[in-house]
């Protein structure tokens, strides 16, 4: 519980919309570096579908490579946005407050991130317009719903809308914020985007019930999208070690493992960069910690059961494949690295009160679980597929090349790029819900006690 | 039902009574005497059942003991008696895990549970004599004892279960000692006598509640590893491994999550029937009931997310391993306990639920309950009964190739299964005469802690939260 | 006996694996009839090459008894094929003649059915087909030229079929057992590959997939496929289809 | 445009009292409001509940996005049947997640347009405002019919303690 600090609004105000109505110095040699990197990124992408997937490292019978392995990695790391805000909303938890519009637009940036690969992973990318938007007479014929490609778009379009709404709904009282501090055409700019609002209780009660409802809403489909990505591998029964029951909820409990952690890495920077050492403060690094714990063990417990189930049939491919994901060079060394970072570095470390409420150590340890989070990916996709078959006509091990890599890097820029583009139009942390635990938090006395308490609504 | 939501969402909306802890103390130990003449039938009448339900056991061994695809209903009573006993204690531990203030009166209840888990001991006896080995005629059936000695699971499952038990106790002991103290101090005959032994010299020191509160932790985490252990044990090694073939994943996770589910449906019930009967509503406020509303209804949807996760793979799946899982468990034999169980453990449960009103009042909360608690029943019979019907000589090929013809249960299963419900209720009911029903300690914690305010001109609750 | 009317029949084909002495002639003869690009050094290093029949050499037993042996392996045309419901756009799925036909057209290649293929029989064109000048005239007019970015695999040589019941349309008869050939099974010298149609109980294939021998590749997947073996026979070694799947 | 007055107060409790004041004061209940940068516990300003029908949105969404994409599944497999892998042409199993995230999706949107409509927005002519309220000063406006309560209404903030009182 994050002991009680007495805030001025006129102060969070001018810090936390430092970034719009002041912008810090470093912004703009940063945004333009990165946008040298995107810009690097997408003439990449635009060769390859202009040569082919040639240039790729893909080879029998790896068809699925580091595209769509970056591909499950960011859409796990869209699934922070949710977890936070609409699990600790509906938990009423109070340290979420300054966490959740950080998390819900690393939801939405990732998802935009997540999309792009598929398309450029397919084989002809300016047809797969009509795969996600296929109702149309010219191409004379219906989508298969049948396959897991197209439940793809449909759930990955339907968290994307989702979210963006719910993070526009949540800005609602911040763009009249900005509205009453800026002038000129931003001032004209948020006026139109704030809808006119202004303050009265019934907007503020629709802010809450809303918010609630919404994040109701949110959590079947947050659950749902990643499920779906892993019937994509779930689905195919000719393949060992994609063909488990226990994929669904495998994948979404590693999705938020490495989405908290995401967070975390966020909030680390973002403390940094814009200086709110007032408002994102060590209690809740130890809060988001202490939730990683559960979540990484829940998720180990996964991994346990789904490693236990794949030698459970005792089938002699899907045990050769396992020997292969774990004892052969290079997938050894990989799987070692993997384990090591998702799980056996940082968990212990976070144990420790003294680690938990140290930002730099939380930063480094949440970009070590994605490090291995992604690997787990990397090991679950393409050793499946490079596994032995009985046939002697496949011996190409897959070897990502460098436009593959580049791209990987691309991805990194763009959220980044995004982030910060967005950072100069919006506060990145929600000021009225930091002013609503001001009013909503004080100090009881028990006995000699001072204990902090919250103020629930006799509702 | 509307009239009366509306009732309870008025009550629920008054603040909770500030109760002087006096008051508290002397009320709730005066809830262990002075039992009604309806509550006195009703123990003997489940006593009596349990007992007979014993006996069938018993002539049921000596009858069928040799034969194990008899013994289906058994196994499914055993798992389903696990989910409850096992599942409502941890309702006791939401505080330590979210500090969440409303459970804090309602824990003893949950951890009351744990003593009923006699019963599944009881019921797994002759279960444990009847499961086949590892290796049979020769040959090793699929398991997750690879190459471990043929009685394993045997010897694994027992030793779990008698540790979930001790862990059990030990977790309510660990909480009830300021509770015994206080019998020691206000009540009267043998409860003073058990308080005094049981009470350790408690006075409630700075050190004594510290140590407790570190107990409480301890034995919580411990418990939830061990039932989470013992779940996956007993469905895979009683259920999962009879079906050669049946290779699922995700079966000892959704066992858990359904066992969870029945555990907080027999909270609820528990809840309600004591609120009811014992004149507590001082004391359990309809704060509890919502929030265990919710998370019932929470974990409703988990059990058909887990459910269907596993029925698309093997759906899209055409291996022999898909088609036949599928074949036994849900097209096969069992066929209509399928359709059963969706629609009383999830449909009904999920359309009851999802109202806001029935989740502040009582009434509904716990018909709900019992749905669940049917529901669950069944799909434990859906799953566990065509799991045993497999012919024992079958159990270690590699593909299930026949599917077995539909095991209807004898007298005896009846009989056992009336029996070992009754025996959860008839101990869970004796506790309550032992000790009171509500942790005394814990309601005056909330009290504490949970204060109606006015904020300005309105009204709120300042709920405090210590670290 | 059905008419020659289209959906009538049920194509497959019988692999004599006994009589396969790997000579790779109905490699040669399918890369000749479907226009596949040429499988040029670089292409097969890289594991890129396409050979929608492949002659499959593995050994059996250890040394020094061990044995060479030899199979050809297509597209097996499975009836619960694991290709075809993953594909989102329809570009695979099965006819009506028990074949697994790949849509060229449609095709956006998202190469999830080459994932879900046990047998490796789906090839991915990662570049735009080139042939020598020499070659450009040798193109096969019947067969389509495929762009890059998609799959394709083996057809049952589709064209001959279409030709055959084409001709015998027109003449109003029905297709001769053995009239359709495809460009493998016509190529083979030993006649290991066997063409024709299951729904003729009478056909050469229907009498050969009755053969006690007989065994289908990977039947673990329930892929159910039309492509029926028939298992080698060894003078020293009794032989059932147990034996021959287990090296399937 | 209708007349109406904005008090102004920088702590919370005159505010709640001066809403007070102005319902002893005979003001009909809607005719005066409080505005705030943040929100209070409800209640707070004695100000009445807003009541609401947002929970009817959602449900109303979900049966439109549910019955599309039953139309939408059904219809598009059923007019090109084509045998996939040997599954069902009508595969009621590969439908119901696609009718699942539809269902969800106009759930969603419809409750985001509830909430919009249901909180009077957009509102493009706000009316009567003052921007220290988003720096934690507490607004009381009150609109009129006739202009002879203005004076009354002037007496009750005052006696409030407003710091300000604008016009419009």
């Amino acid at each position: 519980m994050q002991q009680r600090r007495e805030l001025d609004q006129v102060y969070t105000n001018r810090k936390l919309l430092n970034g719009q109505l002041d912008t810090p110095k470093w912004w703009l040699p940063t945004v333009s570096i990165l946008g040298v990197v995107v810009l690097i990124g997408v003439v990449v992408i635009a060769t390859m579908i202009n040569k082919g997937l040639g240039v790729t490292g893909l080879a029998r019978p790896v068809y699925w490579g580091l595209f769509i392995t970056t591909f499950v990695f960011w859409v796990g790391i869209s699934h922070a946005g949710i977890m936070i805000s609409a699990i600790l909303r509906l938990t009423q938890a109070e340290w979420r407050r300054p966490v959740t519009r950080a998390a819900e637009l690393l939801t939405v940036f990732s998802l935009l991130t997540a999309l792009v690969f598929p398309l450029i992973h397919a084989g002809r990318p300016w047809r797969i317009a009509y795969w996600i938007m296929p109702y149309d007479i010219s191409r004379g014929i219906y989508p298969n719903i049948r396959s897991p490609l197209i439940m793809d778009p449909v759930a990955i379009s339907t968290y994307l809308t989702g979210s963006t709404l719910f993070l526009y709904i949540a800005l609602l009282p911040d763009l009249g914020n900005l509205r009453d501090r800026t002038t000129g055409w931003k001032n004209a700019m948020y006026t139109v985007l704030s809808l006119g609002w202004r303050g009265n209780p019934r907007q503020w009660k629709m802010q809450t019930v809303g918010g609630i409802l919404l994040s109701a809403l949110m959590l079947p489909i947050f659950v749902s999208v990643h499920s779906i990505v892993s019937w994509d591998f779930a689905v195919a029964a000719a393949v060992e070690g994609w063909h488990s029951t226990i994929f669904a909820p495998y994948f979404v409990i590693g999705a938020v493992h490495s989405g908290v952690s995401a967070v975390v890495t966020m909030m680390a920077l973002m403390r940094w960069l814009w200086k709110w050492d007032d408002f994102i403060r060590p209690e809740h690094f130890d809060a988001l910690a202490r939730l990683l714990i559960v979540v990484a063990t829940g998720w180990l417990a996964f991994t346990f059961l789904e490693l236990t189930f794949a030698l459970y049939g005792q089938d002699a491919p899907e045990i050769a494949l396992r020997e292969m994901q774990m004892f052969q060079w290079p997938w050894n060394a990989l799987f070692i690295i993997f384990f090591l970072t998702a799980y056996a570095i940082p968990v212990p470390m976070w144990l420790f009160k003294r680690v938990r409420t140290n930002i730099a150590l939380m930063f480094w340890t949440s970009i070590l679980v994605n490090i291995g989070m992604w690997l787990e990916r990397f090991l679950i996709i393409v050793p499946g597929l490079a596994r032995r078959t009985p046939f002697v006509y496949t011996w190409e091990a897959y070897r990502p090349s460098a436009v593959e890599w580049t791209i990987f890097i691309w991805s990194f820029a763009w959220v980044t790029f995004l982030m910060l583009l967005f950072s100069k139009f919006f506060p990145l942390v929600p000021l009225f819900e930091q002013k609503e635990s001001q009013v909503f938090t004080e100090d009881v006395m028990i006995g000699r006690a001072k204990i902090p308490a919250i103020i629930r609504e006799a509702d | 039902m509307a009239s009366q939501a509306v009732a309870h969402e008025a009550e629920h909306h008054a603040p909770p009574p500030n109760v002087d802890a006096d008051v508290v103390t002397r009320e709730l130990i005066a809830t262990t005497t002075g039992a009604s003449g309806r509550f006195k039938a009703w123990t003997w009448g489940l006593g009596i059942l349990s007992v007979v339900g014993i006996v069938a056991l018993i002539l049921k061994f000596i009858d069928q003991g040799d034969d194990s695809t008899k013994w289906g209903y058994v196994a499914a009573l055993v798992s389903f008696l696990l989910s409850v006993t096992g599942g409502a204690p941890m309702v006791a531990m939401a505080p330590v895990m979210a500090k969440a203030n409303w459970v804090r009166p309602i824990t003893r209840i949950a951890a009351l549970f744990s003593f009923a888990g006699v019963a599944t001991i009881i019921m797994l006896i002759p279960l444990v004599a009847i499961l086949p080995p590892l290796v049979t005629e020769g040959a090793r059936r699929r398991t997750v004892w690879y190459m471990a000695p043929d009685y394993s699971p045997h010897f694994w499952t027992t030793l779990s279960l008698v540790l979930l038990l001790i862990t059990g106790i030990a977790l309510f002991y660990s909480a009830a000692l300021p509770d015994f103290a206080s019998m020691r101090d206000h009540s009267t005959g043998w409860r003073q006598r058990l308080g005094k032994r049981l009470a350790r010299g408690w006075v409630g020191t700075d050190v004594q509640w510290r140590t407790l509160r570190m107990r409480i932790g301890m034995f919580g985490s411990f418990y939830f590893l061990i039932l989470v252990f013992v779940n996956f044990l007993v469905s895979t090694d009683f259920g999962q491994s009879m079906v050669p073939g049946w290779r699922d994943a995700i079966f000892p996770m959704y066992h858990t999550v359904s066992g969870f589910q029945a555990g907080v449906a027999g909270v609820v019930i528990a809840l309600y029937f004591s609120r009811k009967y014992m004149k507590l509503e001082k004391y359990i406020h309809l704060d509890a009931f919502w929030s265990l509303g919710r998370l019932l209804f929470a974990l409703t949807l988990l059990w058909i997310y887990f459910f269907y996760s596993s029925f698309i793979v093997f759906w899209y799946g055409r291996s022999e391993n898909d088609i036949a899982t599928l074949d036994l468990l849900i097209k096969g034999p069992m066929i209509y306990a399928f359709f059963a169980g969706m629609i009383l453990l999830w449909f009904v449960p999920w359309w009851i639920l999802i109202w806001n009103k029935v989740r502040r009042g009582t009434a509904m909360m716990v018909v709900g309950s019992f749905v669940i608690l049917i529901g669950l029943l069944i799909d434990r019979i859906r799953t566990f009964v065509p799991a045993w019907s497999v012919p024992g000589d079958q159990i270690h090929q590699k593909w299930l190739k026949v599917i077995p013809e539909t095991v209807w249960p004898d007298i005896f299963d009846i009989l056992i299964m009336a029996g070992g419900i009754s025996l959860v209720a008839f101990i869970v009911m004796m506790m309550t005469r032992v000790i009171p029903v509500l942790s005394v300690w814990q309601v005056q914690e909330f009290n504490l802690l949970a204060k109606p305010i006015r904020y300005m001109k309105g009204h709120a609750t300042l709920v405090a939260k210590p670290d | 006996m059905t008419t020659a009317e289209f959906g009538t029949h049920k194509w497959g084909m019988v692999v004599d694996v006994d009589k396969c002495i790997g000579c790779n002639a109905c490699v040669i003869a399918c890369q000749a009839e479907n226009n596949i690009p040429i499988n040029t050094q670089d292409r097969v290093e890289r594991a890129r090459s396409i050979s929608w029949i492949r002659v499959e050499r593995y050994w059996e037993g250890d040394f020094p008894d061990a044995k060479a042996r030899f199979i050809p392996i297509m597209c097996q045309h499975c009836e619960n094929a694991p290709c075809e419901p993953v594909c989102p756009v329809y570009a695979t799925y099965h006819n009506s003649e028990g074949m697994n036909v790949q849509v060229y057209n449609r095709c956006v290649g998202t190469r999830y059915c080459a994932n879900g293929c046990p047998y490796i029989v789906r090839f991915f064109n990662y570049w735009e087909p080139v042939w020598p000048e020499s070659l450009r005239n040798h193109l096969n007019p019947d067969v389509t030229v495929r762009s890059r970015g998609i799959m394709e695999k083996c057809s049952f040589c589709v064209h001959r079929i279409r030709r055959e019941s084409r001709n015998a349309r027109s003449a109003g008869v029905e297709i001769a057992d053995g009239a359709v050939q495809t460009a493998c099974s016509s190529a083979c010298p030993t006649s290991a590959l066997n063409f024709g149609n299951f729904n003729d109980p009478d056909s050469k294939v229907s009498k050969m997939k009755e053969d006690k021998r007989h065994y289908t590749l990977l039947d673990q997947f329930g892929t159910d496929p039309n492509v029926i073996y028939l298992a080698k026979i060894d003078a020293d070694k009794k032989v059932g289809a147990g034996e021959a799947a287990t090296h399937g | 445009m209708r007349k109406s007055i904005l008090g102004l107060f920088q702590q919370p409790e005159p505010a709640a009292d001066a809403m007070d004041g102005l319902k002893e004061a005979g003001f009909e209940l809607g005719t005066f409001d409080v505005l705030t940068g943040t929100p209070y516990p409800e209640g707070a300003f004695g100000e009445h509940v807003p009541q609401h029908r947002l929970f009817r949105y959602p449900a109303f969404g979900a049966i439109i996005g549910f019955t599309l994409a039953v139309f939408l599944t059904s219809v598009t497999q059923l007019a090109y049947p084509m045998v996939t892998g040997g599954k069902p042409i009508l595969s009621i199993f590969a439908m119901l997640i696609i009718m699942y995230e539809m269902t969800m999706l106009a759930g969603v949107i419809a409750t985001v347009i509830g909430i919009v409509i249901e909180s009077r927005l957009p509102n493009m002519q706000p009316g009567i405002y003052d921007t220290r309220i988003t720096e934690g000063w507490i607004g009381v406006v009150i609109t009129f019919d006739d202009e002879s309560k203005v004076a009354d209404a002037e007496s009750v903030l005052n006696k409030a303690g407003a710091l300000e009182i604008k016009h419009a």
